[in-house]
């Protein structure tokens, strides 16, 4: 995903000289020739976050395009003040052009332990005005969206998983960023919500709703922020049950508290099933699969929650 | 008249203002404000910094960053004066309808970042300096920082990044008037000798009497021929709330404010 | 009676630190009377930190990993934000007594401009798992929050409201269950928090007269929430207005979302917030509050609406 | 112990960290072996005054490990010491182990949470500073990484170590001149690197952080100092240390040895053994 990023940044500096590139001592295979042929247009801060983001202020302020890049929970973290003085309030006032590429979303660090996991990224990064959040679920998608970060100034948070993962995107043509979403499959029982490495897992849980013959869709939101409420609740509206999936925080203001609050204000009473993390930190070790069974999300449960509040309404 | 005497008529006038402005808007950190009026007298009033108030963003101005927001008050009389806005704005600060707070910001014209918040300034105006120098530009970029600022460690990010990107187009000048909010810096963790962290921290180092109009004229206009790779720190020892006895000699001047007939009277002394 | 908020507060960490030896107070060059008293009280063990955000949360994990009771003050603004990092890792995963005592809640710091308001922190602190927040409207539940949170043991936020506001409980008032309902209602239930709970209490009270019945709840521990208890505080009524002088992201109006989606239940939800936006200097309290819909009569107007909505639906 | 079995202590330690970083297919194995030989002194060296039965043990000196990522010779050691039995390392990373790929207080003899880097010192000085307020005699002992340091709440916590006196706290810096992806002088330069700890109110010392005999010598000493300042070591070390081809190489900050690649690592780190029949 990232590295899809890379590369295509990479083809666009060679013509858009207003590129500039910046990293907290994170690298990525992509990134060194970049960094070979790039060399005034790229610069390592050192491990130091908060200093990433007021240099990329900086920069921005003098004109030049700025993708800031760091494991994305020291990124949205550490630096936390910095995003919201340096970028959030200013560009409020000042035009600004940065995009902060945070890897590792949710928990695609999984054996690294609580400092490396992130789960929260998406509601505090919502909280800061003037902010776009964007949350790809794979590398088309993160390659197709250099073009928009180039094309629309402003600050943007680009939440990428730190693994692989499989293609959802082969037809380009699915791909809106004005609508900021995709509605993957149509159904019109069970509506799934979901955003990021979770639209995978949503997808496997549609299959096996649908072989249940319960009819079954999947929309992935790749921009949590802006969140584009009247197409989504129109969506919603076609179905009686919706199910958040998120790997995040439940309960914190992700996707589930942003589709929630979408319906109410829209007078959407539908059930809903939210799927995520409790409020608990993962000190379990494992890979994500088992990070997933001891958290209650492995296929079998997640399918077995989501029929009994079906059966519920 | 010469350049002197001149800056310090203007200092006298923006102290002035500072005072007419405080008595309207109580909430300024006025010691603050005062401890770093000749400072911006000489930057602005002799053209140290380059500027043009009919084009705010000109891209051959200087930058100037103030990183001590909340103690800058006094760039406001400067800022009107020179044209930046309207000199009834001074009559407005925090009021309803004005554009001057009692915390300046970027909305202000003449402010370029966001500030209120300590330890920001620098880390910004590094990006800007990298900006400018891989651009091949000749602008400067001046950063005001407070003493107190150099707690955070943000700040010493900054100062390790400009160095090591030979970032001379950067001039750091220091209020360094000893006080935090609450009690002098020494006491509270005690950073002198600030002179010998910046020179071991690969800066080119210069300390001032940050109220002596003669010598801050006379290191600013050097510090702008870049005679090495260096970023040059300005380390101007100033005292907080210079001019008014009160707050001079107390260290929790930040916080304090003075009542409208101490005012009246100082106003009146100054005539 | 009128108290400042910070009074109590210190107030009552001096009644702690007058128990025992162990407990402790940092702060970040960032004064109030109150800290002056237990300052000169208690010497040695009330420590300025400097203006070092950072290392005061790390220090503060320190000290009470080595048996230390930790109060650190500060400006919400910065506090939360600066050191949001060292607040997670250090003191949230290893869930330690620490508790922050934050002043400037809302945009109490008014035109001194959006980097001292603080709008966002309880959006970012309700992602801390083991943390409990406190936002109190007054300064006995302030009081009643600091010695609820020494009792707790773990990561502790109480926010505080910078300008003086009106006593709105009596000495003998209970604050276990985390809100409490202070003017009763059967139509409508305004669920405030913060500086606005006054504003409520007084528009129910003009509505009373218009025949609009108004249930007030003051939620003044934001995290953990019980949703139980509070759900059945709503049960009844046909429609929730949220109030609160916060972001329109990961608030109240979220809490409260989240939490009526977890009971199922059908009823119409409203929120007054402030707008996604920084609000620059020149912007006081009361002409900030006036531009996102924030006064009296607009929260009035607001139940009318909703009073006239819920009748005829 | 002496100092030839100590370093032979240090091969084996080594050995274990690849060992078990080759079983999981995971782990930081260069930024642990650079610090093998300091935590072989700390640990073996007669300086931590620690109870392996007793993990928690109120007058234990602390040890902080602030560079997480290096956890792997801290694990081989700890379950060396009998903080845990050996197999957990068989385990490392493995579903619902116990050792993960950043060290957590789960785990005894681990103090606190790391792997996000810049942390570790200011806790270390909330240690120290409740240690010097109750009058304990147990000191802390600090590890950090050199490209740790760029960190500016690094910097804060130095400024307030030293204004608070705090001269129960000794930091060790694991100088071995690479960060994830570069050469510290080359992302952010750290030199003149002892005198701007100085500058900072620090005592500041260097050594070879390989020398064994060296770092204990300074080591012992750091409690009878009479100074007030904190003191800093600045050990003089190779990332990748016992492996030639890893050694001072920045390809392998989180890299894992291929086939062949393997066989020679195993084959450099079990010299000692060798050594032993001789």
């Amino acid at each position: 995903m990232r590295d899809a990023f890379i590369e295509a940044l990479f083809s666009r500096m060679e013509t858009n000289e207003n590129i500039f590139f910046i990293s907290a001592d994170f690298g990525a295979p992509a990134l060194d020739k970049l960094r070979d042929k790039y060399a005034d247009r790229f610069v390592n801060v050192g491990i130091a976050e908060q200093n990433l983001i007021n240099v990329a202020t900086g920069l921005a302020l003098e004109g030049f395009i700025v993708y800031a890049y760091a494991i994305a929970p020291f990124l949205s973290m550490r630096a936390y003040e910095q995003i919201r003085t340096s970028i959030s309030i200013l560009a409020q006032i000042r035009d600004i052009n940065i995009n902060l590429i945070g890897v590792g979303a949710g928990l695609s660090y999984d054996v690294t332990g609580p400092t490396h996991h992130c789960l929260e990224d998406s509601c505090i990064m919502a909280v800061l005005p003037n902010f776009t959040i964007f949350s790809p679920s794979d590398a088309i998608l993160s390659e197709k969206f250099v073009d928009y970060t180039l094309r629309k100034s402003g600050p943007k948070y680009i939440r990428m998983d730190g693994k692989a993962q499989p293609e959802i995107y082969a037809d380009e043509k699915q791909i809106s960023f004005e609508d900021g979403f995709t509605e993957l499959r149509k159904g019109s029982e069970v509506c799934i919500v979901s955003t990021g490495y979770m639209t995978h897992e949503a997808l496997k849980v549609a299959d096996a709703l649908s072989q249940d013959n319960i009819s079954t869709g999947v929309v992935d939101v790749y921009f949590l922020k802006p969140f584009n409420e009247q197409l989504l609740v129109k969506i919603f509206r076609e179905y009686r049950h919706i199910v958040t999936m998120e790997e995040a925080f439940l309960n914190k203001g992700g996707l589930d508290t942003i589709v929630e609050h979408a319906c109410f204000s829209n007078r959407v009473y539908i059930g809903m099933t939210k799927l995520g993390f409790g409020d608990k930190y993962v000190f379990d070790v494992g890979n994500r699969e088992h990070l997933y069974r001891t958290n209650g999300l492995d296929l079998g449960n997640m399918i077995k929650k989501i029929k009994t509040d079906l059966n519920r309404n | 008249m010469n350049s002197i005497d001149y800056l310090k008529d203007k200092a006298d006038w923006v102290k002035k203002e500072l005072l007419k402005i405080h008595k309207i808007a109580p909430g300024i950190r006025l010691a603050s404000s005062l401890s770093c009026i000749e400072i911006l007298t000489t930057l602005y009033y002799r053209k140290i910094i380059n500027y043009d108030p009919k084009n705010i963003f000109w891209d051959q101005r200087d930058r100037f960053i103030i990183s001590k927001a909340h103690g800058s008050v006094s760039f406001y009389p400067i800022l009107a004066d020179l044209g930046f806005f309207g000199m009834e704005q001074l009559a407005m600060v925090g009021k309803p309808g004005g554009i001057l707070a009692d915390i300046p910001d970027c909305s202000i014209p003449g402010y370029e970042t966001v500030n209120g918040s300590l330890g920001h300034g620098l880390g910004v105006a590094c990006g800007i300096s990298l900006a400018l120098k891989r651009r091949n530009r000749k602008e400067n970029v001046f950063v005001l920082s407070g003493d107190g600022e150099l707690f955070e460690g943000s700040v010493w990010e900054a100062i390790m990044f400009a160095p090591h990107h030979k970032l001379n187009n950067l001039i750091l000048i220091i209020d360094n008037n000893k006080i935090c909010m609450l009690d002098y810096c020494k006491n509270i963790i005690d950073i002198e000798p600030i002179e010998d962290k910046f020179k071991v921290f690969g800066w080119q180092t210069a300390i001032v009497d940050g109220h002596n109009i003669e010598e801050l004229y006379d290191i600013l206009t050097h510090a702008k021929i870049r005679i090495s790779d260096k970023p040059i720190v300005i380390i101007a020892n100033t005292v907080k709330g210079k001019g008014v006895a009160r707050l001079e000699k107390d260290s929790l001047c930040h916080i304090k404010s003075l009542t409208i007939e101490e005012v009246d009277k100082l106003l009146m002394e100054m005539n | 009676m009128i108290i400042d908020f910070r009074d109590a507060v210190f107030n009552a960490v001096g009644e702690i630190m007058s128990k025992g030896k162990d407990v402790l107070v940092l702060y970040n060059d960032m004064g109030a009377m109150g800290l002056d008293k237990i300052k000169n009280e208690f010497p040695g063990r009330v420590i300025n930190a400097g203006i070092a955000e950072q290392n005061m949360a790390s220090v503060a994990a320190g000290l009470a990993m080595t048996g230390k009771r930790v109060f650190i003050y500060g400006i919400i603004a910065h506090i939360f934000s600066r050191g949001f990092e060292q607040i997670r890792n250090d003191v949230c995963c290893a869930n330690l007594p620490v508790t922050i005592l934050g002043v400037g809640s809302g945009l109490s710091y008014g035109t001194d401009g959006p980097t001292h308001h603080g709008v966002q922190d309880i959006a970012v602190m309700r992602t801390l798992p083991n943390m409990t927040i406190y936002n109190p409207a007054d300064s006995v539940s302030a009081y009643a929050s600091v010695k609820l949170a020494d009792e707790h043991r773990g990561p502790g936020y109480i926010r505080m409201d910078k300008e003086q506001l009106p006593a709105l409980y009596g000495p003998d008032a209970d604050f276990h269950a985390g809100f409490n309902i202070l003017h009763e209602g059967s139509d409508i239930a305004l669920l405030a928090t913060g500086v606005l709970v006054h504003r409520s209490i007084e528009a129910a009270r003009q509505l009373a007269d218009e025949g609009i019945s108004v249930r007030v709840m003051d939620i003044f521990r934001l995290k953990p929430i019980d949703s139980n208890a509070l759900y059945k505080g709503i049960e009844d009524v046909n429609a929730v207005l949220t109030v609160e002088e916060n972001s329109p992201v990961g608030g109240l109006s979220s809490i409260i979302a989240e939490l009526i989606a977890v009971h199922d239940r059908k009823i119409t939800l409203a929120s007054v917030t402030l707008n996604d936006e920084a609000m620059m200097s020149a912007a006081s309290r009361k002409w900030a509050e006036a531009r996102c819909g924030l006064t009296m009569e607009n929260i009035i107007a607001r139940i009318r609406n909703i009073a006239e909505a819920t009748a005829t639906s | 112990m002496r100092i030839n079995n100590l370093i032979r202590k240090s091969a084996e330690i080594r050995l274990r960290v690849l060992e078990t970083a080759l079983r999981a297919g995971k782990g930081h194995v260069p930024p642990a072996f650079s610090w093998v030989d300091i935590g072989v002194s700390l640990f073996y060296g007669g300086i931590l005054q620690i109870k392996p039965s007793e993990p928690r043990w109120p007058e234990r000196d602390r040890f902080i490990l602030s560079k997480g990522h290096g956890c792997l010779t801290l694990y081989a050691i700890l379950s060396d010491l009998g903080f845990f039995p050996k197999n957990e390392l068989e385990n490392f990373c493995g579903h619902g182990c116990l050792l993960a790929g950043h060290p957590d207080p789960n785990i005894p003899g681990v103090e606190i949470v790391s792997g996000s880097l810049g942390h570790g010192l200011g806790i270390s000085a909330g240690m120290a500073l409740s240690a010097k307020i109750d009058g304990k005699d147990w000191f802390v002992y600090t590890l950090l990484g050199d490209g740790e340091c760029q960190e500016g709440s690094v910097w804060e916590a130095a400024m307030f170590a030293s204004h608070h006196k705090l001269n129960n706290l000794v930091a060790i810096v694991d100088r071995n001149r690479l960060g994830a992806t570069d050469f510290t002088e080359n992302s952010l330069s750290l030199e003149p690197f002892s005198r701007r700890w100085q500058a900072f109110g620090w005592e500041v010392v260097n050594k070879n952080g390989h020398d064994i005999e060296q770092l204990i010598d300074v080591l012992s000493k750091a409690k009878q100092r009479t100074s007030a300042q904190p003191l800093l070591i600045i050990a003089d070390t190779t990332k990748g240390k016992g492996v030639s081809f890893m050694e001072g190489s920045p390809l392998w900050h989180h890299r894992m040895p291929k086939s062949e690649e393997i066989q020679a690592a195993l084959k450099e780190l079990s010299q000692f053994k060798s050594q032993e029949t001789n």
